[in-house]
């Protein structure tokens, strides 16, 4: 069967340096000094609230907030944005330009609202500053709708129903998102497209480059409402993602045909606490110890629906209770089960007069908590029906999707009145002209010629998103196969083996010391695992016994040997030196040393 | 073109649709589909076309007044942060029409019948003493009607303000509250929801004075009702900038709970409000380098000055010749610039200069209550006004400094 | 008589003996045998007989200045508090001649070499920027020669002094602490030894800046240096009265061990003093009723005017037409008179006025600091006055407010 | 033997209402709230330091102060004084009056240099208010030397070697010092003076009359200095106490003639810790194991004079330790004992060389505590042996002395600059005129001839101090007999019993309840014992049975039986009526009642 799929892709980008409207640093961390607020739902400029905004309030949560070292007034939204911050803003605008955007003559920013809590104000700050460009892909170009420019939200600790809690080391970090038109094809499309942006992000001196530091958004649609699916953590999940979202949404249509034609009902929630007094099922008798009720009730002609095929209706109920904070829904597919006797479903069925074709949902939950239920279960219930499946979806970590919200709507933005308009003038586009980075190809193209690395040696930097890596490297330690075999071999290997990271940082030291010491491959991937092992000051590394240089006593003394043996040349003292010591050594030092000695001889 | 009205453009060669919002000599402000607003040059947009006739906001749905309880409350807009709202097509701040939208966001609210009238519409650092004889009357005309009076009101001068009613009123059957917000309420974050909320409750209390209500610290849990002729702002910014000083608050609202924390005026049979105010009066900062006839001009044809000094309350010895040299003919009152702790004139020799000079000590008196209370008793106690200054008449002279 | 003078007198027909103090047109003091002092009418006092010729001061024995360790610390004393004691015969406040009676007093004074030398003898509110100049070519002096330097100062304008200093020394080879007492050195409980204690600590860091060293709180145990630029006197009395205003204290003194909170300036290699300073600087504190032409007549022959604003930084509409007529001639300023928190004049329609009035706004820059730098630059890099009042020189400006 | 005495009074009374130089309450009590202070000696205005200071200055204590809910930043001398509080003033004049002294013109207040900690600032501020006064007694006027207003001192909660903590409760009351000249000439005479004194005071109504309101010193001496003698507590106790200073000062006579020939010398003191490694000494082996040491020093010739006649000269020498904080000093006059044995005394012996008629003397204590130890010990023999026994001495509350300080000089006193000088002007002496009280002789008469008291009833409410008391009472309930009978006998009884203070202002409401619900004699006498074991709400006395007064109806009734039995009139109607209930009841309504219903019969 062909889906005629539509895929785009929102990829958000930290940058590091300074927050976006404030002067701390993007790196810090959370404090234990907390404040406690409420969101309230606002009108737009057009007097509307949004969808997103309605569903949010209606959950009511109190919102606690861990205060970071690297968090000022701003991030408590206790004093207004200060200027937004230059460096940021030129990244966008290079990035921007890299895309073949049009870019705004000046930046608005605007306030997006968002009350789950991410965000202390209530909204974020985002602004536009590039719009209609491309980026070039194996099947044709993708379109980027937009560059923008926004603050990232504040990490989510903990929630539960009535509270969410929230650190604020990460609020306000700036965040480029870079989102393409609907005009990737298919699975492997999107990752390609999804790369070949990356790459070039990546590229850019100012990207964060720390875990979390992207988080990819899908759209997708088949033909029953846009779904985004947000945070799909890695590149290679945006595939399985998409597979499983056609999965459901293919099996949702096979149900909603059956059901059209069947008609479906929900009734309202009784509570049925009373039938388990004696029950011998062990999670409902837990339940009503911490004071749960047990509550209960019918969908009509889903009875073998919810358990179906590939996907399963229940699972759609299920999520949808369980972002009210109510987990654990039990339906009659899936009795007996759960420990509940014969007797007691019995009594519930009688109770809420089931038939055959009729199934039974059964819930634990606080009284107060089940309101709302019945009305949104009823809901979701019409949309599968009718297939108007969009909305907001969740990518979890198993590479499936979960209901989250309501799609927003342009309601929920309005212009950020606390910070002027900023004028993209001619010497930012200039300085910005000039940190456009290579494209992909381009990189490609250097890391064979230039470097003289292999195609599959090039592919794998440029495919692991190493080509700056690379660069940066091999400035320091000129030699671009041992480089390439470091950053792609060797240092995955010791990070997986001792379950440890190294970090470009320490990389970038220990070539250093190579350098100065002479070290070659060997000594570098030694000094790698000693380090990595033994977690010691980079420093302590050169007095190791097994990386120690050796002295100027210690070489003279071995071209001295070498001298009197009569074997040696300039040319060939450094192979010769070498078999003569396990040590590592200085080989410009040997040579200059060689050059004095001979003559003393 | 009208704010509002769809437009077609091309801007750099592209072509788009959007809303326009608004433009200038250099520039177009327009709303794109997807909500974000750009804004280019002129010389690089041109509209291709224009429809509609611009949209008209559209109001929510609030609740029924009808079906509010029966403590009577009418709050009186004056402008401010928290009784307007943006336009967001031109940036200036309006009066909202109808505040009852905020009912939908107040908690226990039923509990009260509210009613709203708007008596002005000015940012608080346009208030003046004229302004304040209009909020005392109109809140005196709404006590009259059994009516609890919540004052919105801008931040900036709240503290003016709260002060000048606090005097005006030697009697009132109802709590005046003052309230306003360091957020605006168009965002979810703003204070002016649970301060509302705190306000109310405060109005239904038999507090007969005048209060300031604001958050007491930076979460949204507790709302503090300060005693006006005491409370200062002490943060440009922050939800907390509010803080009574070198005194106790009146009360802490939290979860619809009042805890008191000092005593207070209960609420009295009638409302007297003596409505004058004597405006030429000065108050003046004191530092090191201050020119004498900067000073002498400012206050020599003043009715009463008040002198924000140093420490316990100090001027350098240039000034105190001025003020010898005046102050058969002006009033002059010590306050410090150091806002806590109180002045005493007794301890130094400049002090004891200054007391010789006929300069009044107002002990721990805020220097922007002295004033305010100075224009009052001016206009409507001139024969004791020195003694009275002196006198504490509502809570604005604290002899327990207690930290 | 003179003072000291042995006198016998009768009191409403009793007889006394005792020592003579002083005496006016209508009383005089006489301290009797019991130690007492008793004041009485001279109608009511006949002196009997009067001998010797006034005891003078016997001064208590002092330890060794030899004795002293190798770190050159130098006490210039200008007066204020701590420097002097009461004379207690006529009440006048003198300086003390010799401080060294002081090392007895202070814990670890052993690791010192103190010197020192009496600059001035003024209560700090006479202090002006004639004397700032004074001050800081002594210091400069000092530090010459291999010292750090201790100014005692009075605490009521010790913080614009210490901001004076801090921006006159573009580099400076050593410490210049500035320290003072709220308690009078003659009392028991005199915050003065510890806040020396702490300030002599202080003196032998590696800090590059000026700063004030005064309690933390009002216990004795911890004494906090805070940079001259952002302290403010917050309290007219109390020990703990300087606080930190928007940042962190650079270091406390706690039991010999000095603790440091935030980063400072390292001292440098010379000893560079801008010594000049422009006086024609205004500060200005707005408030509702404030009168244009008091505005006006203060403001326009000035080179600069620093404005204490309301809330975020905003005056009244009226005070911005006055300064639109003005700002092509002077200066305008903003900073708040909500002491804590920045300005920001992009939020309100006023602060937008005002940024095209010309005014600049300086963020958390303290009012009494601006007014100082202010007078600084115009006198030393009149050029690029306004570009540099924005930029933060000594830790004046800071972008991060924590709390 | 007639000893020469001289012996004067100095009597501090509390005040209450308002504190002395603030607006805090003299009635509160302590928090939570500390803070920790270091005291500095300084000099007087005449440039010279203190005896007392200057010893207090060696002790280098820390200071805490517990906050109180009746102090402000006055009483944490963080805030310069207030104007005098003019209620305290005027009773001081009022006082200074009533023992007719001269009043000065102006209150010039002083500082009283203190740095034992006990006031905040290092002083204690006091006035001179009036000077050379007298009172009447027995044997003779009595000067008065002055009569001064000063400021209460804090309350000292506890105290160890380098601490001690206060309450600021107590801080600022207005204390009014009486003191007499030496004009007093034995124990009963100094009593006799107090008395009327005391009842001066206690009969102006702002005497504060709680727990500790009265503290009296006593100035003795018998030729050999001037001991001040602080605290004596009780009336009864300076008898006790004045006793207890003759016997010491005689014996030390003695003991001085003996050493003025003989001489004597006291060591340094030497660390013999390692001579008791294997004590059998409990006391010993606990002070080693927690880190204090054992010293030892020789006095020559003092043997058999530690512990002899009435008075032990070993009670110096501990006095002035214990005041350094080396408690339980021993010596060889007590030896054997404490565990130590022959071995270990003897080794210590021989390790000071110790002579006959010499004495050892021993302290457990830290390292650093026993530097100063001998040189005070040697400045205490040499005051003994020239018979200079001048210095300020505790009383003990057994009716003791002990040693606390040397005397203060004048130079501790200079004066206040923080207060202005206060003119008692006439329209305040004319108040004060207006307020002096009777004089305990016009107060006996009172009782005696308007009250009808015996004179045994009238001494014994004059002298417990409870005339205006029981002024006071009469106005409520006219029974002098009875109110007299309440104060005398019955209060006092029951407080002993129960032990429990009844108060007088629950003495005052239970007489409101007496005369409005026509209570007698034995009504009050029970319901004061229900209030005093029951400690129930006052005014739910009347609702107790045993106290339950009748109700109109129940008096009606009683009121027909007795008519109907013919056998009453008017005259009779009450103790006829009293034979008929054991409730109480309002014999005024008895008898309109009867009134009434005679006609009706």
């Amino acid at each position: 069967m062909v889906i005629d799929m539509k895929i785009g892709l929102e990829i958000h980008f930290q940058l590091k340096g300074n927050k976006l409207f404030c002067s701390c640093s993007t790196e810090g961390e959370k404090t234990d000094f907390i404040i406690e607020r409420k969101m309230t739902p606002v009108m737009s400029e057009l007097g509307k609230i949004d969808n997103a905004v309605k569903y949010e309030q209606m959950r009511d949560r109190t919102f606690v907030y861990y205060s970071s070292d690297n968090s000022c007034l701003v991030e408590k939204d206790e004093e207004p944005p200060h200027d937004v911050d230059y460096e940021a803003l030129k990244t966008a605008v290079v990035l921007s330009m890299a895309l073949h955007c049009k870019i705004v003559d000046y930046v608005s920013f605007m306030r997006k609202i968002v009350i789950d809590g991410s965000n202390t104000s209530g909204f974020q700050r985002t602004g536009v500053i590039g719009m209609d460009g491309y980026i070039k892909t194996s099947k044709g170009n993708v379109r980027i709708s937009a560059v923008t420019l926004e603050e990232d939200a504040a990490r989510k600790i903990r929630e539960d129903i009535d509270r969410a809690e929230y650190s604020l080391d990460r609020l306000g970090i700036p965040l480029v998102e870079i989102s393409t038109e609907p005009d990737i094809i298919d699975q492997e499309h999107a990752l390609e497209t999804a790369k070949a942006i990356g790459y070039l992000v990546m590229s850019t001196y100012k990207f964060r480059g720390e875990v979390d530091s992207i988080r990819q958004d899908v759209n997708f649609s088949m033909g029953y409402g846009r779904v985004e699916i947000k945070g799909v953590s890695r590149l290679s999940f945006i595939r399985d993602t998409i597979d499983y979202e056609v999965t459901r949404q293919m099996s949702l249509k096979e149900i909603s045909d059956i059901l059209k034609i069947k008609g479906s009902e929900i009734s309202d929630f009784n509570d049925i606490t009373y039938l388990f007094k004696n029950t011998e099922s062990s999670m409902i008798k837990k339940a009503i110890k911490t004071g749960k009720s047990v509550f209960s009730a019918m969908i009509t002609n889903v009875n073998h629906l919810m358990k179906y095929g590939n996907y399963h209706l229940g699972k759609e109920f299920a999520d949808v209770a369980r972002n009210m904070g109510i987990g654990g829904m039990m339906h009659s597919d899936e009795f007996p089960g759960y420990g509940i006797s014969d007797d007691e479903l019995n009594s519930v069925y009688k109770l809420l007069s089931r038939g055959d074709n009729d199934s039974i949902i059964i819930v634990l939950t606080y009284k107060n908590n089940i309101g709302a239920l019945a009305g949104l279960l009823r809901l979701r219930l019409n949309k599968i029906i009718n297939m108007d499946l969009a909305e907001t979806r969740a990518a979890t970590e198993k590479g499936e999707t979960k209901y989250l919200r309501p799609l927003p709507g342009r309601e929920r933005m309005y212009p950020e009145t606390d910070i002027p308009l900023f004028e993209i003038n001619k010497s930012l586009l200039d300085e910005a002209n000039n940190l456009i980075p290579e494209t992909m190809e381009e990189a490609k193209l250097n890391l064979n010629n230039k470097y003289k690395l292999s195609t599959v040696e090039s592919d794998a930097v440029i495919n692991n998103s190493l080509y700056s890596t690379f660069v940066k490297l091999i400035k320091i330690y000129n030699e671009p196969k041992t480089v390439a075999r470091l950053l792609l071999q060797t240092v995955p290997e010791l990070e997986k083996k001792y379950n440890s990271k190294i970090g470009n940082e320490n990389l970038i030291k220990i070539l250093n010391i190579a350098k100065n010491n002479g070290w070659d491959r060997s000594n570098i991937e030694k000094a790698l695992e000693i380090f990595t092992v033994k977690k010691i000051n980079i420093n302590e590394l050169i007095k190791m016994d097994e990386l120690k240089s050796l002295s100027d006593e210690e070489i003279r003394e071995i071209i001295n040997k070498l001298i009197i043996n009569n074997s040696i040349n300039e040319k060939n003292i450094i192979p010769s030196f070498k078999k003569e010591t396990n040590s590592t050594f200085n080989a410009k030092k040997v040579i200059e040393m060689y050059k004095k000695l001979k003559n003393t001889h | 073109m009208l704010t509002g009205q769809k437009i077609e453009f091309n801007y750099k060669d592209n072509n788009y649709k959007g809303i326009f919002i608004s433009s200038d000599d250099e520039k177009t402000t327009v709303k794109l589909d997807n909500g974000y607003n750009i804004t280019v040059r002129n010389e690089n947009i041109k509209i291709k076309n224009v429809y509609g006739n611009g949209k008209k906001r559209e109001d929510i749905k609030i609740k029924s007044i009808e079906k509010h309880g029966k403590n009577n409350v009418c709050i009186l807009t004056t402008g401010g942060t928290i009784g307007s709202s943006i336009d967001y097509e031109t940036g200036a701040v309006k009066p909202v029409k109808d505040i009852s939208y905020l009912y939908n966001y107040v908690n226990n609210i039923d509990d009260y019948h509210l009613s709203h009238k708007n008596i002005d519409n000015i940012l608080s650092e346009n208030v003046n003493p004229e302004k304040w004889i209009n909020f005392a009357r109109k809140a005196k005309e709404k006590m009259d009607n059994n009516n609890s009076v919540i004052i919105f009101h801008g931040t900036d001068t709240m503290q003016y303000s709260a002060s000048a009613l606090s005097f005006m009123f030697e009697e009132q059957t109802n709590p005046i509250i003052f309230t306003g917000s360091q957020r605006s309420s168009d965002r979810p974050s703003s204070d002016a929801f649970t301060n509302i909320e705190g306000s109310i409750h405060f109005s239904s209390t038999d507090i007969g004075e005048v209060g300031v209500a604001m958050h007491s610290g930076i979460s949204d849990n507790n709302i503090s009702l300060h005693r006006g002729v005491r409370v200062r702002k002490m943060h440009t910014s922050e939800r907390s900038a509010f803080k009574t000083v070198d005194d106790s608050e009146i009360a802490v609202y939290n979860n619809k709970n009042i805890i008191f924390n000092s005593e207070y005026k209960s609420t009295g049979k009638n409302n007297i409000l003596n409505d004058k105010l004597n405006d030429n009066v000065s108050l003046i900062y004191f530092y090191p380098g201050i020119k004498d006839e900067d000073f002498y001009n400012t206050v020599y044809n003043k009715d009463a000055v008040i002198i924000m000094g140093t420490g316990l309350g100090h001027v350098s010895d240039s000034i105190i010749k001025t003020i010898k040299k005046l102050s058969k003919d002006v009033h002059f009152f010590m306050t410090s610039q150091c806002i806590y702790g109180g002045v005493n004139l007794n301890v130094y020799s400049t002090g004891r200069e200054l007391l010789k000079a006929n300069v009044i000590p107002l002990y721990d008196m805020l220097a922007e209550t002295a004033m305010v209370k100075a224009m009052y008793l001016l206009a409507n106690y001139n024969d004791s006004f020195v003694n009275l200054m002196k006198t504490n008449l509502r809570g604005e002279i604290n002899n327990r400094i207690l930290w």
